[in-house]
């Protein structure tokens, strides 16, 4: 964080000041439009009027990296996808998380062969792991959830320069 | 981790015409990541400022090795990958592979479980027409329609948790039957979703079939003529829209099918806009098609009692010895499929969806390959998209209706 | 076996010599790899319009005719459906390209170059499709690995931990 | 009448101050980790072809001045329709003269084929 750089932790100036920012990033939290596959239209239907993602500071899918901040991988990822997706992940402004939706995203799932990355994190570093073959959309609700309470807890001290 | 490869025009050049050499047009990546490409399709276009002088699709971004992955399971393993390879149509993908493995293994099905079976087929092809209408009059900035639509596909969802317990990936089809018998309330939704549909086709059919703004930007776009599209492979709504009437439900039957009458619907322009009609159709024989299964819908098991290829149902294992052997030989090894290679085909929302089955007498599929539609469907579009805007050509990526797990497999 | 299809199968097997043979239905004729693009031109000429599924099945151990390369034909206008198979074999495969005849031969045949090697004479833009385009092998072969890796559970966790590539920031 | 030109400057202050503080604030406490990754041009995940500036065809510059030209027409409304009351007939037909001086603008444009890509 900036101010962090310049002031250097000042107690009660800076915890209020965390919680007022942990407050703005989490009430608009922008995802990219990111979808690989069927994890994809889970996200879809999450995003639309049933499941409302927009009640959690979802409202708009970017589809570009520069205007979002979270990056849902949705879907299996081969290995012709991974290096244009770490090349996504790099052009993403700095406050940005990754969250790894459903089972082939996180660990390759039910396709464990040449053709998958078995596992983003070997690609992008992952923030939070939603579980599911796809997961259902209140559990990737609540995956952003637990996101947020990660937001929440960052400290600026540990906030790397 | 490899980064990505740097592609220069004249590698390319065999491709692109020589004013992309002198630098005269642009090539663009409408790449991997792209809101309007309903996947991660990637299409280098080159273009002359909006005219899209020639468009290369590059495929392979979801390429999930299904077929060798497939080799190395037993059957009943091996169907679970079948759902994942058309994600929208995945009651149909776990019938083609269910018909393949009955023709192969010459494994008669129960009538009740023939007609759940295109019950459910049949509300997958409406969901999955539901989703097409949603993203690509999005696409043309009809933004409500997205939220209409998947406000209704959440009824056909609840009724396939209903059955099996997942919304998507159902595996409720297996080969010999189904999985377990339909719950009692699996009736009161269908019959809901068969009083409310209909309507709601209407409202569709009022917000964009004459509405000028949808009119301008599909009327006369992306012709494809019949000889065209069989030449290049393209089936389903694509073919029918060139005025080709084939449908395999009608000429091909299968799973019972002859036994309903619905209309195969046809247009003969061909353009954006006929697909969009041949599709809404489509949704509306559907309904029909269901409203009589489900009205035929007889009594009886549904599963058959081959108990060679078939596990036995649980109550039995407790009292007889050849079902517990069945059941212990059935899940620990598979059932051992004779020696052949067969073609069968099912008419998914795309196309048809052909199951190349060859089995060398073991437990595994010696070699299975999906003839998925969007793979030649997609073939297509280059010669569709030649001196449009790109604005069009959205529309065009729209109509084709392309799943990137169907294309790259 | 349809009866209207007897007469193009006879005609097909006296004028390029296969063998046919019928199994669950399916009729198909397997024919020699120098006579498969007059063949297809005839095929074409019989009525069936729709090249509904080019594939390949590898027969690994036996070495001679290898690879099966399956013509999967389908006649709009007549209902009928056909296979033609073509043996080719293993050291360094190829075969006479369709894709002037049937479009969708184009790909289908950049994807049996791309997953089982076999090369297609004649073939517009033979480039890999599914595979990246610098990747090595072709993964659908037999004796090509699977790629299996082992499964990160609780009981092996911390020792695939250590050599798993977690992605630096 | 200072009052009101007060009032207008004062307008004029706020909106510029929130825009400063807006940009302000995202300068001073966002982080700053500039790679030579996210500098390199986004498109749709892969490497651009070929250099990114070159000759664009006019058919752009042509779109964007009309559009402009029709914009201003658009803004000279805003100040007519606050005092088009007291204006009475006479600013009625003025306004009506102005657009019909603008719409033979715009039917020239339009025979001309400029509103067409090709």
């Amino acid at each position: 964080m900036g101010v962090e750089q310049k002031l250097g932790n000042m107690g009660i100036a800076t915890t209020t000041l965390e919680q007022a920012v942990a407050w703005s990033r989490t009430n608009a939290m922008w995802p990219m439009l990111f979808g690989l596959a069927c994890c994809a239209i889970e996200m879809m239907s999450a995003q639309a009027a049933h499941y409302d993602m927009s009640r959690f500071g979802m409202e708009l899918m970017r589809p570009s990296p520069r205007q979002s901040d979270l990056m849902i991988v949705a879907g299996r990822v081969s290995r012709k996808m991974a290096p244009v997706l770490r090349r996504l992940y790099d052009q993403m402004p700095e406050p940005k998380w990754v969250i790894s939706m459903g089972d082939c995203a996180s660990c390759g799932g039910v396709f464990n062969n040449y053709a998958i990355v078995q596992g983003v994190d070997e690609v992008v570093p992952v923030d939070v792991y939603v579980a599911g073959c796809p997961p259902r959309p209140e559990a990737l609700i609540h995956g952003v959830l637990t996101l947020y309470e990660k937001v929440r807890g960052m400290k600026f001290a540990e906030i790397k320069k | 981790m490899p980064d990505i490869q740097e592609i220069t025009v004249d590698d390319l050049k065999h491709l692109v015409s020589e004013r992309a050499i002198q630098g005269e047009t642009v090539l663009l990546n409408m790449g991997p990541q792209h809101p309007s490409t309903h996947g991660v399709l990637r299409l280098l276009l080159e273009l002359d400022g909006e005219i899209v002088v020639n468009c290369i699709p590059d495929i392979g971004f979801l390429h999930t090795g299904v077929e060798k992955n497939m080799e190395a399971k037993t059957y009943q393993k091996a169907e679970v990958m079948a759902d994942r390879l058309d994600y929208l149509n995945t009651v149909g993908n776990t019938l083609a592979f269910s018909l393949a493995v009955e023709k192969l293994v010459d494994l008669d099905v129960p009538p009740r479980a023939q007609t759940i079976r295109v019950i459910l087929a049949e509300l997958t092809r409406f969901q999955s027409h539901l989703v097409w209408l949603g993203t690509s009059a999005l696409d043309l900035a009809a933004m409500s329609m997205f939220l209409y639509c998947f406000r209704e596909r959440e009824y056909i969802l609840d009724v396939m948790e209903m059955c099996s317990g997942q919304r998507m990936m159902t595996t409720y089809i297996r080969p010999g039957g189904l999985w377990r018998d339909v719950p009692v309330e699996f009736e009161a939704a269908v019959r809901n979703i068969l009083k409310t549909f209909p309507k709601r086709v209407d409202e569709y059919e009022a917000l964009l079939t004459r509405n000028p703004l949808m009119l301008d930007r599909t009327y006369g776009i992306g012709k494809l003529t019949g000889e065209e599209c069989l030449n290049f492979g393209v089936t389903g709504p694509m073919l029918r829209a060139s005025g080709v009437k084939w449908d395999l439900r009608k000429d091909r039957p299968y799973s019972g099918y002859e036994q309903y009458d619905f209309k195969v619907p046809t247009r003969t322009e061909g353009d954006v806009y006929a697909r969009y009609l041949v599709r809404l159709e489509e949704m509306r024989q559907s309904l029909k098609i269901v409203q009589q299964a489900l009205d035929k819908l007889p009594m009886g098991p549904v599963r058959s009692n081959n108990h060679k290829y078939v596990p036995p149902p649980r109550s039995e294992i407790g009292v007889s010895m050849e079902a517990l052997i069945h059941h212990f030989k059935l899940w620990t090894e598979g059932f051992e499929a004779p020696q052949g290679a067969i073609y069968s085909a099912v008419e998914s929302p795309r196309g048809e969806l052909g199951v190349y089955l060859e089995s060398d007498g073991g437990p595994r599929p010696y070699r299975i390959h999906w003839r998925t539609p969007s793979f030649d469907n997609l073939q297509s579009l280059p010669l569709m998209s030649k001196g449009v805007l790109v604005a069009d050509l959205v529309a065009i990526i729209g109509s084709v209706d392309i799943v990137l797990g169907d294309v790259d497999r | 076996m349809e009866k209207n299809l007897q007469p193009i199968l006879g005609m097909l097997k006296k004028e390029f010599g296969g063998t046919a043979s019928e199994y669950r239905g399916d009729v198909s004729l397997v024919i020699p790899s120098g006579k498969i693009v007059a063949a297809c031109q005839q095929v074409q000429a019989q009525g069936f319009e729709l090249l509904s599924a080019l594939t390949a099945v590898d027969y690994w151990p036996e070495e001679s005719p290898r690879f099966h390369v399956i013509y999967q034909f389908t006649s709009v206008a007549m209902n009928l459906v056909l296979t033609l198979r073509v043996p080719v074999p293993g050291i360094n495969p190829s075969l006479p390209t369709i894709s002037h005849l049937y479009r969708n031969a184009n790909w289908r045949e950049r994807e049996l170059w791309d997953m089982f090697g076999i090369i297609f004479k004649g073939h517009p833009d033979l480039r890999r499709i599914l595979m990246p385009a610098d990747w090595e092998g072709h993964p659908l072969r037999k004796d090509y690995p699977l790629g299996y890796e082992e499964p990160q559970f609780t009981f092996n966790f911390e020792e695939i931990n250590l050599r798993k590539p977690y992605a630096k920031e | 009448m200072l009052l009101e030109y007060a009032a207008i400057a004062a307008f004029i202050l706020v909106t510029t101050l929130i825009g400063f503080i807006a940009i302000g604030l995202g300068t001073i406490f966002g982080p700053k980790h500039a790679t030579d990754k996210k500098a390199m041009p986004y498109e749709s995940g892969m490497n651009p072809i070929g250099p990114g500036t070159r000759r664009m065809p006019v058919r752009f510059y042509l779109i964007a001045v009309l559009f402009i030209l029709f914009d201003i027409e658009t803004v000279f409304f805003l100040p007519w329709a606050l005092v088009f009351r007291q204006l009475g007939l006479f600013g009625l037909a003025e306004m009506f003269l102005f657009i019909a001086i603008l719409l033979v603008g715009y039917f020239y444009a339009w025979k001309k084929g400029a509103l067409e890509w090709e």
